[in-house]
């Protein structure tokens, strides 16, 4: 089948759009692009990002990451007591601050979602306040917990737990709204009240979410920990910060390995809870 | 003077590590236990990277003593309003309690007095170093007489104190600002002995007043006997326990000047970081 | 009349649409009604106007005498229950098992604390198991909802409609998302319950065929009014004419549009 | 209640069987769901116990009274009533009659925070390139139904988990040492993070695709690439451009701290702020940080709702 | 033979189950061949055999003389695109507009960067319009293959599949999931090509009325193998039983299962 210029010319007759979009969205293609380009660029010079500084410090990273290997090794219980405590306030202050965060935020995200709270300005003034909350930094929040409670683990937990509150009742409240309504009008067309409607028809359908949502922010807020250290506010964030001011490479990536090694087996355990408890179906819906 | 162990059954420490002690990590259990036993109180350690949680901790009576860094110390005296009082700080084995600030250049660069480097490229440290930029910066204007940016051609930040001192070896920059202990122990001293840099072609071209290590810190609103006690306690921790006393300051056998006790301090010591904290603040506000 | 449900000038309209136009209807107890007519005409509507899923704009229905569309609060959720509803979708609660979907069904006489628990009496699973096990369906009680057929799962929602012990059975096209074979399985539940247990069956039903297959009694609705209301015998094919409207009939090729499949063992 | 007439006249007989196995079935069931939530109630009682053990949420201490007088406490009551110490001392005085003048005070770094400010959205924004660029071709490998062999499946993964399990303030760290001060350090331990985390959500969304698309694509002569490419991308644009806009907002957070170790950006203000004490500051940094993300988030939602939009009006 | 698809000994074994089992089968140039058989008879699996989207276990299977189970990168693409494949459920881009879906069909002759641009020549494009032409689809090249019917996107399917200018066209059950009247407009389209271009087609049916109405020739599979080759004429009542076998056989209501819906006018 030869196509002539003839039957192209016809073709493009018949349908123009089908070989050139129009003017319109190709100018607006172009701009996107040009902008788009334009801003990189000028980011590029603005932070002084050039090849040269890319490749000396690169190999400053090399040398930073040959200290990787041999890994270092504590060999005094009384070092690696200090490690494994930090590790362990980590731990803490992400299972803490999670747990706490969800058990304030479940009843609040109700509040929030359209399909349950239909008074517009409680709903919508509920979500600016998830807003307010989640807009302190965790740094901060530790700062006033230490006021209140001292220094050490407890100020971390309390920053990450209400941090969290404000996360987790905006996505426990966007999970309420994803939800079918159908199952909640087949409880109502039975008889059932608004309470048996959420408890038989929404319940069910977001648990799964809410708790997969639960284990995700648990292993991040493992990360998050690790930086609270910094202001005394307990976990390893400190100890691996100390090491890296004071050139400790060595040291640093093996820290640097047992938190990986920390969430790696914290991934593992929930991928086994989850599997429990949602099992293996269709979480992303 | 039992008096106020009735009151003070629990006394809670904060520790920072101070900026020349960069590469030392402090083992608080030895001093820990060391001071249980010593007083007959609890006492609980608590360890941060920065100073804002401790500061904060100080001024709200969460913790009673702190040691913090010097310039650490001088935010706690001004967050506080002056509510706390330095005792004790570290010495070394050459009987010296702090580290200065220097500015150093490439020896065969002609360039041996602030005078020489006048136009030139100078390098600070980081911001947020104390000896790399707040006390070279607040002598050159108060002391000096002159106005880093007016003065330098160019001034930059080199990142860190080794940055500053590869950039002179290297031409980067012709003067750069660091700390170092005393005459035969530095940063570019340092680097020197670990043969980052060929020895011998670093000149010290310019020296600050002592800056005295950071201060062991009491409240001022504590017992003092209080004070007197723990201040005591801490002071003849290495010779009590020097095993403990090694341990907690990661004493080496190559160190060729390690820590080896605490000598008293009073406030004076410190008021001029005060004031160049006040200064630097004030800077602040007005060059805006 | 006793136990009729009665409709006089019901209206719903919905922003410029008059779903519901002035329908006014008595269905006797014990009828299998069937409700035909085209894409939005307005029967899905009606149903749901007589559970007071939605309410009326205006007019009035009745039941047993007593007016229905003032009800709230506790005796609201009380007709619900008298007239049960079976969707196309089957609304079901996927995650649930299959016996507390039917349990669903009974939550109208639960309190506050006993549903918040999903607790149930002895007394009501075992109805709910009589209820499953007329349709054949014991076996999969405690699987998980979603994992049934669409058959299966129109069949649970029958079940749940049948331990509400309902007055009335409201079926919203129960057998559109089926195929043949289940569709027949749900349509035979329920006659049965029809004839058996002699409720009301009111369905809305997109198929002829079926209509006349299983109905006492053919509803006709267009564009939200009632157009035909008589017997299977009496739907000529000039009335289906005029119910559906001409435009739009396509002369099909007799050999595939034939779908009797090749029965697949399953 | 009684089980009720309605159903006592269906004869049991056939069903008995049926019956019966339900009956084992359910109180099977019973058991292994009350087993599995007392395994699971206490599991979860242990962990509390050894996190709020480590984690001093039930210490009680020595705590210092507000008359100065030392007591035993609990710490959590006894530290609520001063909750609001640091946040009062953060909250600038506004007076109605010198309200300009309070406000220009409260603001009074304003164009070195606008400034800042900025850096810290390109910072987001340059970061959040580098983050989709290597999340999204990363990710392709990294989708268990998408990747060629196992091979590049395991690599992929272990490089974007190592990516992002590492926190972007350690990366920071890191690149601080390496690229000495300054944003581009910040653009780089952003960027990486992102990369992981995002390589980790698309490869997800990579995995819930219809594969007909691509088998059609296969049948027709198409290579991996062209699978890839008009099989699964057209499918997950719409998540991944929705992602990415959650992250772009992520990361404007993330390098507003991240200058906390000095990789550039406003967090340089806060920690300055911090150390000088200069409390007002912070809620004035709060205010400007607060207003961006809210706008940005405000924006980025309103531009997937258009896409979306966009998406389903199409011609 | 010249230009005819041989299969020999073709088996293909899925950890136990022999889905295909010792084919051999010749397809001359030009015939319109239905496939039938129950459900997991291998009909599926041999066309992906074919078309090699799955290899098999032993056997060979050739191409106008060429073996065709050994190709491998360039070559075995340019196989699939001579055999073209038509699935049940489409198998298009949702996302993407119809031309380009079409135009899928000419990836196997692109490089990468062309084909990572979505750049097409205009002489592809024109040769895309003038298949949808074909099929009557033109007004609908620029609209999304997700909004189309699914009697359109079958269509589409088609379109693709002969811009690829293929020697063989493999449908697998492409009407299953059609209604009556848009299976009709594709059954009939496949009639066409086969016609006029004189296309080799290979098609898996389900009913088959289809098959008989369609058909030059019919194959039957039972558990793996070939179990009737012959015309439509031949395919008596008799060799419909032992085909489809008779366990499971259910006699629908007959009133149900007729699925002549109602036109519903859209
Ligand atoms: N909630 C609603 N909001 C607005 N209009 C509605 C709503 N529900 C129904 N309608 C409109 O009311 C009319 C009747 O709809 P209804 O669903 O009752 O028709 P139907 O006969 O059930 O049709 P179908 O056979 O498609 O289910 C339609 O025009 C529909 O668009
Ligand atoms: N990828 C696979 N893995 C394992 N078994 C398979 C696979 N594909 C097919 N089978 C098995 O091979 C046998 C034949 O399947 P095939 O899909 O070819 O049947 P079919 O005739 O197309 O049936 P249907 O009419 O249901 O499409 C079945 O038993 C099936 O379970
Ligand atoms: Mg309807
Ligand atoms: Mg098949």
């Amino acid at each position: 089948m030869n196509i002539t210029q003839d039957q192209i010319a016809k073709a493009r007759d018949r349908v123009p759009l089908a070989f050139q979009a129009p003017l319109q969205v190709r100018v607006r293609r172009y701009a996107l692009w040009v902008c788009f380009t334009g801003l990189f660029c000028w980011c590029l010079y603005d932070f002084n990002i050039s090849p040269a500084r890319i490749w000396e410090g690169l190999g400053r990273f090399g040398t930073v990451a040959s200290f990787m290997f041999p890994p270092y090794i504590w060999t005094s219980w009384a070092e690696f007591s200090e490690i494994l405590n930090g590790l362990g306030e980590t731990l803490a202050i992400a299972f803490l601050g999670t747990v706490l965060g969800a058990v304030f935020a479940f009843p609040l995200s109700f509040l929030g979602a359209k399909n349950i709270n239909r008074l517009n300005w409680l709903r919508l003034s509920t979500r600016r306040g998830y807003d307010v909350i989640r807009a302190f930094e965790t740094l901060i929040l530790a700062l006033i917990f230490i006021r209140a409670f001292g220094l050490g683990p407890l100020a971390g937990i309390l920053a990450i737990a209400v941090s969290e509150i404000g996360t987790f009742a905006k996505l426990f409240s966007e999970a309420i709204e994803n939800t079918s309504n159908k199952p909640v009008e087949g409880v109502k067309a039975s008889g059932g009240s608004r309470l048996q409607q959420i408890r038989y028809g929404i319940a069910p359908q977001v648990n799964p979410v809410i708790m997969s949502i639960l284990l995700y922010n648990f292993e991040s807020n493992v990360r998050s920990g690790t930086i609270l250290g910094i202001v005394g506010a307990g976990g390893i964030g400190f100890l691996l910060s100390d090491r890296i001011a004071a050139y400790k490479w060595g040291e640093a990536w093996s820290i640097i390995f047992l938190i990986i090694a920390m969430v790696y087996v914290i991934d593992w355990l929930s991928g086994i809870v989850r599997q429990r408890l949602i099992g293996k179906t269709d979480l992303a819906k | 003077a039992e008096g106020w162990k009735d009151d003070y059954q629990v006394l809670k420490f904060g520790i920072l590590s101070s900026e020349n002690e960069k590469d030392r990590l402090m083992r608080n259990e030895p001093l820990r236990g060391y001071l249980e036993e010593t007083l007959g109180v609890e006492v609980e350690i608590f360890t941060a990277g920065n100073y804002d949680g401790v500061i904060q901790a100080l001024s709200a009576n969460q913790i009673e003593i702190a040691r913090l860094g010097s310039s650490a110390y001088a935010a706690a005296f001004t967050a506080t309003d002056g509510g706390v009082v330095p005792t004790l700080t570290t010495q070394k084995m050459d009987g010296t309690t702090g580290y200065y600030s220097i500015v150093v250049s490439r020896c065969d660069s002609g360039i041996k007095n602030l005078e020489d480097a006048k136009g030139k490229v100078h390098a600070f440290a980081d911001p947020d170093s104390t000896s790399g930029y707040a006390v070279p910066y607040f002598n050159m204007v108060t002391r000096e007489g002159f106005k880093p940016e007016d003065y330098f051609g160019t001034v930059t930040f080199s990142g860190s104190h080794e940055a500053g001192v590869t950039g002179v070896v290297n031409g980067t920059f012709d003067t750069a600002a660091t700390y170092q202990n005393n005459a035969v122990d530095g940063i570019f001293q340092r680097m020197e002995e670990k043969g980052m840099i060929e020895p011998g072609q670093v000149c010290t071209i310019w020296e600050s007043p002592e800056i005295t290590s950071g201060p062991w810190t009491f409240r001022k609103n504590l017992p003092e006997a209080l004070i007197e006690d723990v201040t005591a306690a801490i002071e003849e921790f290495p010779t009590a326990d020097l095993e403990g006393y090694k341990l907690y300051s990661s004493w080496t056998v190559e160190d060729p000047n390690p820590d080896t006790g605490f000598v008293r301090v009073n406030a004076e010591r410190y008021n001029w970081i005060v004031d160049m904290r006040a200064w630097i603040k004030e800077q602040r506000r007005s060059g805006s | 009349m006793a136990a009729t449900l009665s409709l006089s000038n019901v209206s719903r309209v919905f922003g410029d649409t008059r779903a519901v136009d002035q329908v006014t209807l008595d269905i006797a107890p014990g009828q299998f009604v069937g409700v035909i007519g085209r894409s939005g005409a307005g029967k899905s509507t009606m149903l749901r106007l007589i559970n007071r899923l939605i309410d009326p704009s205006e007019g009035s229905i009745s039941f047993d005498g007593s007016e229905i569309t003032t009800l709230k609060g506790k005796s609201l959720r009380a007709w619900r229950r008298d007239c049960a509803m079976i969707f196309q979708q089957f609304n079901l609660v996927d995650r649930l098992d299959v016996l507390t979907n039917v349990l669903i069904g009974r939550l109208a006489e639960h309190g506050f604390l006993s549903s918040m628990a999903m607790r149930f009496t002895d007394a009501e699973r075992t109805m709910a198991l009589q209820a499953l096990d007329r349709l054949d369906l014991v076996p999969q009680a405690l699987q998980r909802a979603g994992t049934l057929s669409g058959g299966q799962q129109q069949r649970v929602a029958i079940a749940k409609a049948l331990v509400q012990q309902p007055k009335i059975m409201l079926a919203d096209e129960p057998i559109a998302s089926l195929d043949p074979a289940n569709a027949t399985l749900v349509m035979d539940g329920l006659k049965q319950i029809n004839t058996e247990d002699g409720l009301t069956v009111l369905v809305n039903l997109h198929t002829l065929d079926t209509a006349r297959a299983y109905c006492d009694r053919i509803i006709a609705m267009r564009a939200g009014r009632v157009f035909f209301d008589g017997t299977a015998a009496q739907l000529t094919d000039d009335v289906v004419r005029d119910i559906y409207g001409t435009e739009g009939l396509r002369d099909f090729n007799e050999a595939v549009t034939s779908t009797q499949r090749i029965a697949v063992p399953a | 209640m009684t089980a009720t007439a309605d159903f006592n006249d269906i004869s049991p007989d056939d069903s008995v069987s049926a019956l019966s196995k339900f009956e084992a079935d359910f109180a099977e069931q019973r058991r292994r769901s009350r087993l599995a939530w007392a395994i699971g109630t206490v599991l979860f009682i242990l962990a509390f116990a050894f996190t709020s053990w480590i984690g001093d949420f039930f210490k009680v201490t020595q705590v210092t009274m507000p008359d100065g007088s030392r007591e035993w406490r609990w710490i959590i009551p006894a530290g609520i009533p001063r909750l609001g110490e640091y946040i009062e001392k953060t909250i600038p005085t506004l007076r109605w009659d010198t309200l300009g003048a309070d406000f220009a005070n409260w603001f009074w770094r304003w164009k070195i925070w606008m400034e800042l400010l900025f850096e810290t959205i390109l910072i987001a924004f340059m970061a959040t390139v580098f983050g989709v660029i290597g999340g999204f071709l990363l990710s392709f490998p990294a989708s268990r139904n998408l990747s060629p062999n196992a091979w590049v499946l395991w690599i992929t993964r272990r490089y974007l988990e190592i990516a992002r399990t590492v926190p972007e303030l350690v990366w920071a760290l890191i690149f601080v040492f390496c690229f000495s001060v300054g944003p581009m350090a910040g653009v780089l331990a952003i960027g990486l993070h992102a990369a992981g985390a995002l390589g980790k959500l698309y490869s997800e969304v990579n995995e819930n695709i219809d594969m007909r698309p691509l088998e059609g694509v296969k049948a027709a002569g198409g290579t991996w690439f062209d699978q890839i490419r008009y099989g699964a991308v057209p499918q997950v644009l719409p998540n991944i451009i929705s992602y990415t806009l959650l992250r772009f907002e992520i990361n404007v957070r993330a390098s507003s701290i991240i200058g906390y170790v000095g990789a550039g950006g406003l967090g340089q203000e806060f920690r300055t702020a911090m150390s000088f004490q200069e409390y007002t500051d912070l809620s004035a940094l709060f205010v400007i940080i607060f207003v961006t993300v809210m706008i940005i988030d405000y924006g980025s939602e309103k531009l997937r709702h258009r896409i979306i939009h966009l998406e389903e009006n199409r011609p």
